[in-house]
């Protein structure tokens, strides 16, 4: 049994203590926001964090979660309000959306860090993959967010 | 890779209608498909299908290039006495085919 | 555990099919679904069909349906647009809901057809859902009229109201909704001048997005079932191979592992719990396969091919006009130059996946198609059951891009394993690694072109060669005329380029590695290879290259390519000054009915090292339902497209695919994002696709730059094969 | 009604479809799927099957998928009430294509020993059409019946 909490809540599950915690998300506790994009901590689409910082759970053994705050896209807003989500909405930003729940939990981790970031700061923080290319929305939804939160 | 495959049941009962299937392997070329440089594959596909029963021809089957490739049939015929079940079918280039089965006709 | 169960749909369709028929459900229902039938004819009461695409509450709550597929395009919120703009309704009350697969054939394909591709989705369906809208609305109307005991010509519906002129009286949609679904449907209902349109060619927010930032849409591949099982694929790794054996015994005391299923050219492995488990067991497992014939073959082997294709003495004609012949004897200057491009794959971010529940009743399938009546058929057909026993549940698409529209070998796999199991379901999932090494790939190409300038520069014959894998030969063996691909000859056979004389050539070369529609099929490398070509003429005659294309384009029948060229280049500022080092690249081209260019600035430092500044971007699609949807679709070609110009390769060695996943198949990233500026042109009068034009212009525009920038001319994709440092 | 009906189906057909897959009576909607008038190009080649006799709707059931995915092989049974005596029976039994390149698929020729006028093929269709089958009885009367198949294979390169 490992103990995992998620978004707050504590759970103990009984899995292989190598499986990776995207699959734990995923399949055991039935968060799918957390997305499966390559298995190989290269696209981000599995991003969460771990005590605030942005992991990508596709390669992190599920024991290495264990007794940490982990927290998904469920838990950043029951209803979509923080100011990311609604920067996201307000530039229309996703298109098929596969990709953007990460990109959100890689923003979240961003602005945490840098509440005003720099082009530069985005380029090294948001390295997600996206196929529809929703970069320039994604960019500039970073910026809004900033400027909402920050007041400026 | 047997080069068709007929299906009867083991026994019938004489005077009852039974199912007959006949699947050939043959690639029923159409004519309008081109292989890997471009050049047209001729075409050829069976275009006749006979079946005997105990000499008597109970199936005829004229085919176009609309038929799948590796034909497949399935019809019935009347069972009378014991013997053997006949398919011949024959292909654009010429070549003739047959496959036989047995049948045994109970009382 | 959380279950995330999706709803069933099994309430919906019986919704429709009680409006105005209650009564003889009683006699004719089978009992079990008497319940279930009485609870749908209380919603029925409540959300009267009014047509089968729209839906009215008495609260005023309107649902439109849709019949295509959101994949990221926006048509899930431009398809109800236009229903809703003749509808004359409150679009703030309009929800979204997919037509019901099931339903649609049930009732004779009311919902016309459901694939989604060929950025076909607005322009194919935009008259008749219009229509739609406008048989709704004089329907409401026609019911509001009756009510009130006055002619229909003297009532209006705008904003959800319907107001009787004379007196000024009004009534709500809701409230005549359920009288207006017992009217006939009206066959010509009058549609509205273009000029008068107050909801189409505004732009409007998706609906779909709110649920995409908090993870909320169930993606196939997010779909949960009670007591479902998953299961991990490996394909034979050469094409054409098939599995010789997979020793079961090995994996059989794994965590999880439930069984082994093989199929011909594949191997599945079954687990419970999670898809880690089936993955690690499929890792674990001893599979020996029968390369089959093609194990030798390589991206240099396929390259001699196509340069056989290229020096045959004669190919089937594709477009012939004029004398080349004198055109050549004649000419001051000849060129000549071969131009290649390789496989891509399409690397949609949800992997192929597929989910199947298979009973003796029926057969659900929660599949990331593009073609959901597809989806329906490979179900049948593979299940062996008759097709009104499946049903296909829609779902939003992670990404498709072509991929999943001919191609659903994900739905037969995952068919062929649920069948074995029952009552079960099962969730097939394709790791990326199977994903980009058992794709439909866009073919490989080679091209040899020539032209001739006269002693003024004047270009006078041009001659096409194209040796290029087909991908219609096979599938669809009609697209083929006369040895020639229709679809792959085109940019060369429709180009608008007014030589006098011209003579183009199709060598069908066709390889072991499954080809494709990938996002602009023909219209990603043939614009590459014309629009370099083009350019290196230009420069040939000492020309500017938009100049030298303007002069080409001086026709009637090239008139829209020459505005929007004419659009793009004024909005780069073509002829003003560029910051040192900064270079521009220009191309043009029309395709899936509308038309695009591009412009391009790079630059190029010592060290070869490139950087895309800006790139300016222009489409005519005739009309437009969303503007901001066509805006992010041409947003989203510039990634897709350059993307493929600086780093798309597939290669292959001993018969099967060299990448495997992105760091060997890489993708742009924010960082090398450029700035983009969108020109939105409709000049009105017709309507052109959104989803793949903006594909066609980049990679020629990019190319041109960096020729512009270096001297270097790039024959051949992708550019990070080249060294291109200043010459 | 102020307004002419649509090809569009009544609402009628349609109930009686959807209460009919639910009850297991598919014959309304499957007569509603093959309305429409026969495609044009197969009239001279049935008139030529028949001999010149014009077929009536009836008596032959024609059975094929409603929808296929590749068209490459496509089921299709064909059975004619018929008592298969030698004093009436099928002789021939056509099957027709609206769209393919060859609009005649096959010709079946039965006789009264069959017991029974029914078979089963595997057919090729060229995208989304009709298909007509056309009985020829032994007294020189002919029937037929049609049924339409939808083809999904599709690409994202119809048309322009």
């Amino acid at each position: 049994m490992i103990s995992l909490t998620v978004n707050g809540t504590e759970h103990r599950v009984d899995v292989s203590s190598d499986m990776r915690l995207l699959w734990v998300l995923r399949d055991i506790l039935g968060l799918t926001g957390t997305k499966f994009g390559c298995g190989m901590s290269l696209c981000g689409a599995c991003t969460v964090h771990l005590d605030g910082e942005p992991v990508r759970s596709c390669v992190m053994p599920v024991s290495l979660a264990a007794g940490k705050k982990i927290t998904t896209i469920e838990g950043l807003s029951t209803d979509g309000s923080h100011p990311l989500q609604q920067a996201w909405i307000d530039h229309q930003v996703p298109q098929c959306g596969y990709c953007q729940t990460g990109m959100i939990m890689s923003a979240v981790a961003l602005l945490k860090k840098k509440p005003r970031p720099t082009e530069a700061d985005i380029n090294e923080a948001v390295t997600n993959i996206c196929r529809c290319g929703t970069y320039a929305r994604i960019r500039a939804a970073i910026h809004t967010a900033a400027r909402k939160v920050t007041g400026g | 890779m047997a080069k068709a495959r007929i299906k009867v049941p083991e026994v019938v009962k004489r005077g009852t209608v039974f199912e007959v299937r006949l699947l050939i392997r043959h690639p029923m070329e159409t004519g309008f498909r081109y292989d890997n440089v471009g050049q047209q594959i001729p075409k050829n596909i069976v275009h006749t299908v006979r079946c005997v029963y105990n000499g008597a021809e109970v199936f005829h089957a004229k085919l176009f290039p609309g038929i799948a490739a590796n034909p497949y049939f399935s019809f019935f015929t009347t069972a009378e006495v014991s013997g053997e079940l006949e398919c011949v079918w024959t292909d654009d280039a010429g070549v003739t085919t047959s496959e036989r089965v047995g049948l045994t006709v109970s009382e | 555990m959380k279950q995330i169960v999706n709803i069933s749909r099994r309430s919906f369709l019986l919704r429709s099919a009680v409006v105005g028929g209650g009564l003889l459900l009683e006699v004719t229902l089978p009992k079990s679904s008497v319940a279930e039938a009485e609870q749908a004819s209380a919603q029925a009461e409540t959300s009267p069909e009014v047509t089968a695409w729209v839906l009215i509450r008495p609260d005023d709550t309107i649902i439109i349906r849709v019949a295509r597929v959101e994949m990221g395009q926006g048509s899930f919120t431009g398809l109800p647009m236009l229903v809703a703009e003749e509808l004359g309704c409150d679009w703030s009350k309009v929800r979204a809901e997919y037509a019901s697969t099931s339903e649609h054939l049930r009732r004779n394909r009311i919902f016309q057809t459901m694939l989604t591709g060929g950025s076909r989705s607005i322009r194919d369906s935009q008259e008749y859902l219009r229509t739609a809208g406008a048989a709704a609305r004089l329907m409401l109307t026609t019911a509001a009229a009756r009510r009130w005991g006055v002619p229909g010509t003297e009532c209006v519906a705008e904003n959800s109201l319907i107001t009787h002129t004379p007196t000024q009286r009004q009534v709500s949609f809701g409230v005549v909704a359920a009288e207006a679904a017992t009217l006939d449907i009206p066959e010509n209902p009058p549609l509205k001048d273009p000029a008068d349109w107050t909801l189409l060619g505004q732009p409007a927010q998706r609906f779909d997005i709110p649920d995409k930032v908090t993870g909320k849409t169930a993606f196939a591949i997010d779909t949960r079932l009670p007591g479902m099982v998953y299961a991990a694929i490996a394909q034979c790794p050469v094409f054409g191979g098939s599995l010789k054996s997979a020793d079961a015994k090995k994996i059989a005391d794994m965590r999880g592992v439930v069984k082994l299923v093989p199929l011909e050219d594949a191997v599945v492995v079954v687990a419970r719990e999670s898809w880690w488990n089936a993955q690690q067991a499929l890792r674990a497992l001893p599979i020996e396969w029968d390369f089959g014939e093609h194990s030798q073959v390589s991206s240099d082997s396929i390259l001699e091919f196509l340069r056989e294709g290229i020096q045959l003495e004669k190919a089937p004609v594709s477009r012939q006009q004029g004398d080349i012949d004198s055109a050549f004897s004649s000419a001051a200057t000849t060129i000549e130059a071969d131009y290649y491009a390789p496989y891509l794959e399409h690397a949609t971010m949800e992997p192929q996946n597929c989910t199947v529940l298979y009973t003796d009743q029926r057969v659900e399938v929660w599949a990331p198609a593009q073609n959901s009546e597809a989806t329906a058929a490979v179900t049948a057909e593979t299940a062996d059951v008759p097709v009104s026993r499946v049903e296909v549940h829609k779902v939003h698409l992670g990404g498709g891009f072509g991929r999943r529209g001919m191609h659903i070998e994900f739905v037969r796999q995952a068919v062929r394993v649920a069948k074995t199991m029952p009552g079960t379901p099962v969730q097939l999932i394709w790791s990326r690694e199977e994903d980009i090494q058992h794709g439909r790939y866009r073919p490989v190409a080679l091209v040899r072109m020539r032209a001739a300038l006269d002693a003024a520069g004047e270009p006078t014959a041009w001659t096409v060669r194209q040796a290029e894998q087909s991908i219609f030969s096979e599938v669809r063996p009609h697209l083929i005329r006369d040895g020639v691909d229709i679809v792959g000859v085109r940019t060369f056979a429709d180009a608008p380029y007014a030589f006098p004389n011209m003579h183009m050539e199709y060598a069908m070369r066709n390889t072991h590695v499954p080809p494709g529609p990938w996002r602009a099929v023909a219209h990603t490398h043939n614009p590459f290879f014309r629009e370099s070509f083009i350019d290196e003429l230009a420069h040939a005659a000492g020309q500017d290259p938009y100049q030298f294309r303007r002069t080409l384009l001086q026709t009637p029948q090239a008139s829209k390519d020459l505005a929007i060229l004419d659009a793009v280049a004024e909005a780069a500022g073509w002829d003003s000054p560029l910051p040192e080092g900064v270079h521009r690249g220009i191309a043009v081209q029309d395709s899936y009915g509308s038309y695009t260019a591009a412009v391009i600035e790079a630059a190029v430092n010592g060290e070869g090292e490139l950087t895309i500044h800006r790139v300016v971007i222009g489409i005519d699609c005739g009309s437009v339902a969303n503007p901001d949807s066509v805006r992010a679709q041409l947003e989203g070609s510039v990634v897709y497209g350059l993307t493929a110009a600086l780093y798309g390769e597939i290669t292959i060695k001993e018969g099967r695919v060299e990448q495997s996943n992105f760091h060997d198949y890489r993708m742009m990233r924010i960082a090398e994002m450029p700035t983009v500026e969108v020109i939105l042109k409709p000049t009105g009068g017709f309507w052109g696709g959104a989803g793949e034009p903006g594909m066609a212009p980049l990679a020629p525009a990019l190319c041109n730059a960096i020729f512009a920038a270096t001297g270097k001319r790039i024959r051949s994709l992708p550019l990070k094969n080249h060294d291109v440092r200043p010459a | 009604m102020m307004y002419a009906r649509p090809s569009r189906l009544s609402r009628r057909h349609v109930l009686v479809g959807l209460l009919g897959s639910l009850g297991g009576l598919l014959v309304p909607l499957r007569k509603a799927r093959s309305a429409g008038a026969l495609p044009e190009k197969l009239v001279p080649l049935i008139r030529e099957a028949t001999g010149g006799v014009t077929p009536q709707v009836g008596r032959v059931t024609l059975t094929l998928p409603t929808l296929a995915e590749s068209g490459h092989s496509v089921r299709l049974r064909v059975r004619v009430e018929s008592p298969m005596t030698p004093q009436a029976y099928v002789k021939r039994i056509h099957i027709f294509s609206e769209k393919n390149p060859r609009p005649v698929i096959a010709r079946f020729s039965l006789g009264p020993r069959a017991g029974r006028a029914e078979v089963h093929t595997r057919i090729r269709l060229a995208g989304t059409q009709q298909v007509v089958a056309v009985a020829i009885m032994n007294d020189g009367t002919a029937w037929m019946a049609r049924a339409e198949v939808v083809v999904t294979a599709a690409a994202c390169v119809e048309g322009s």
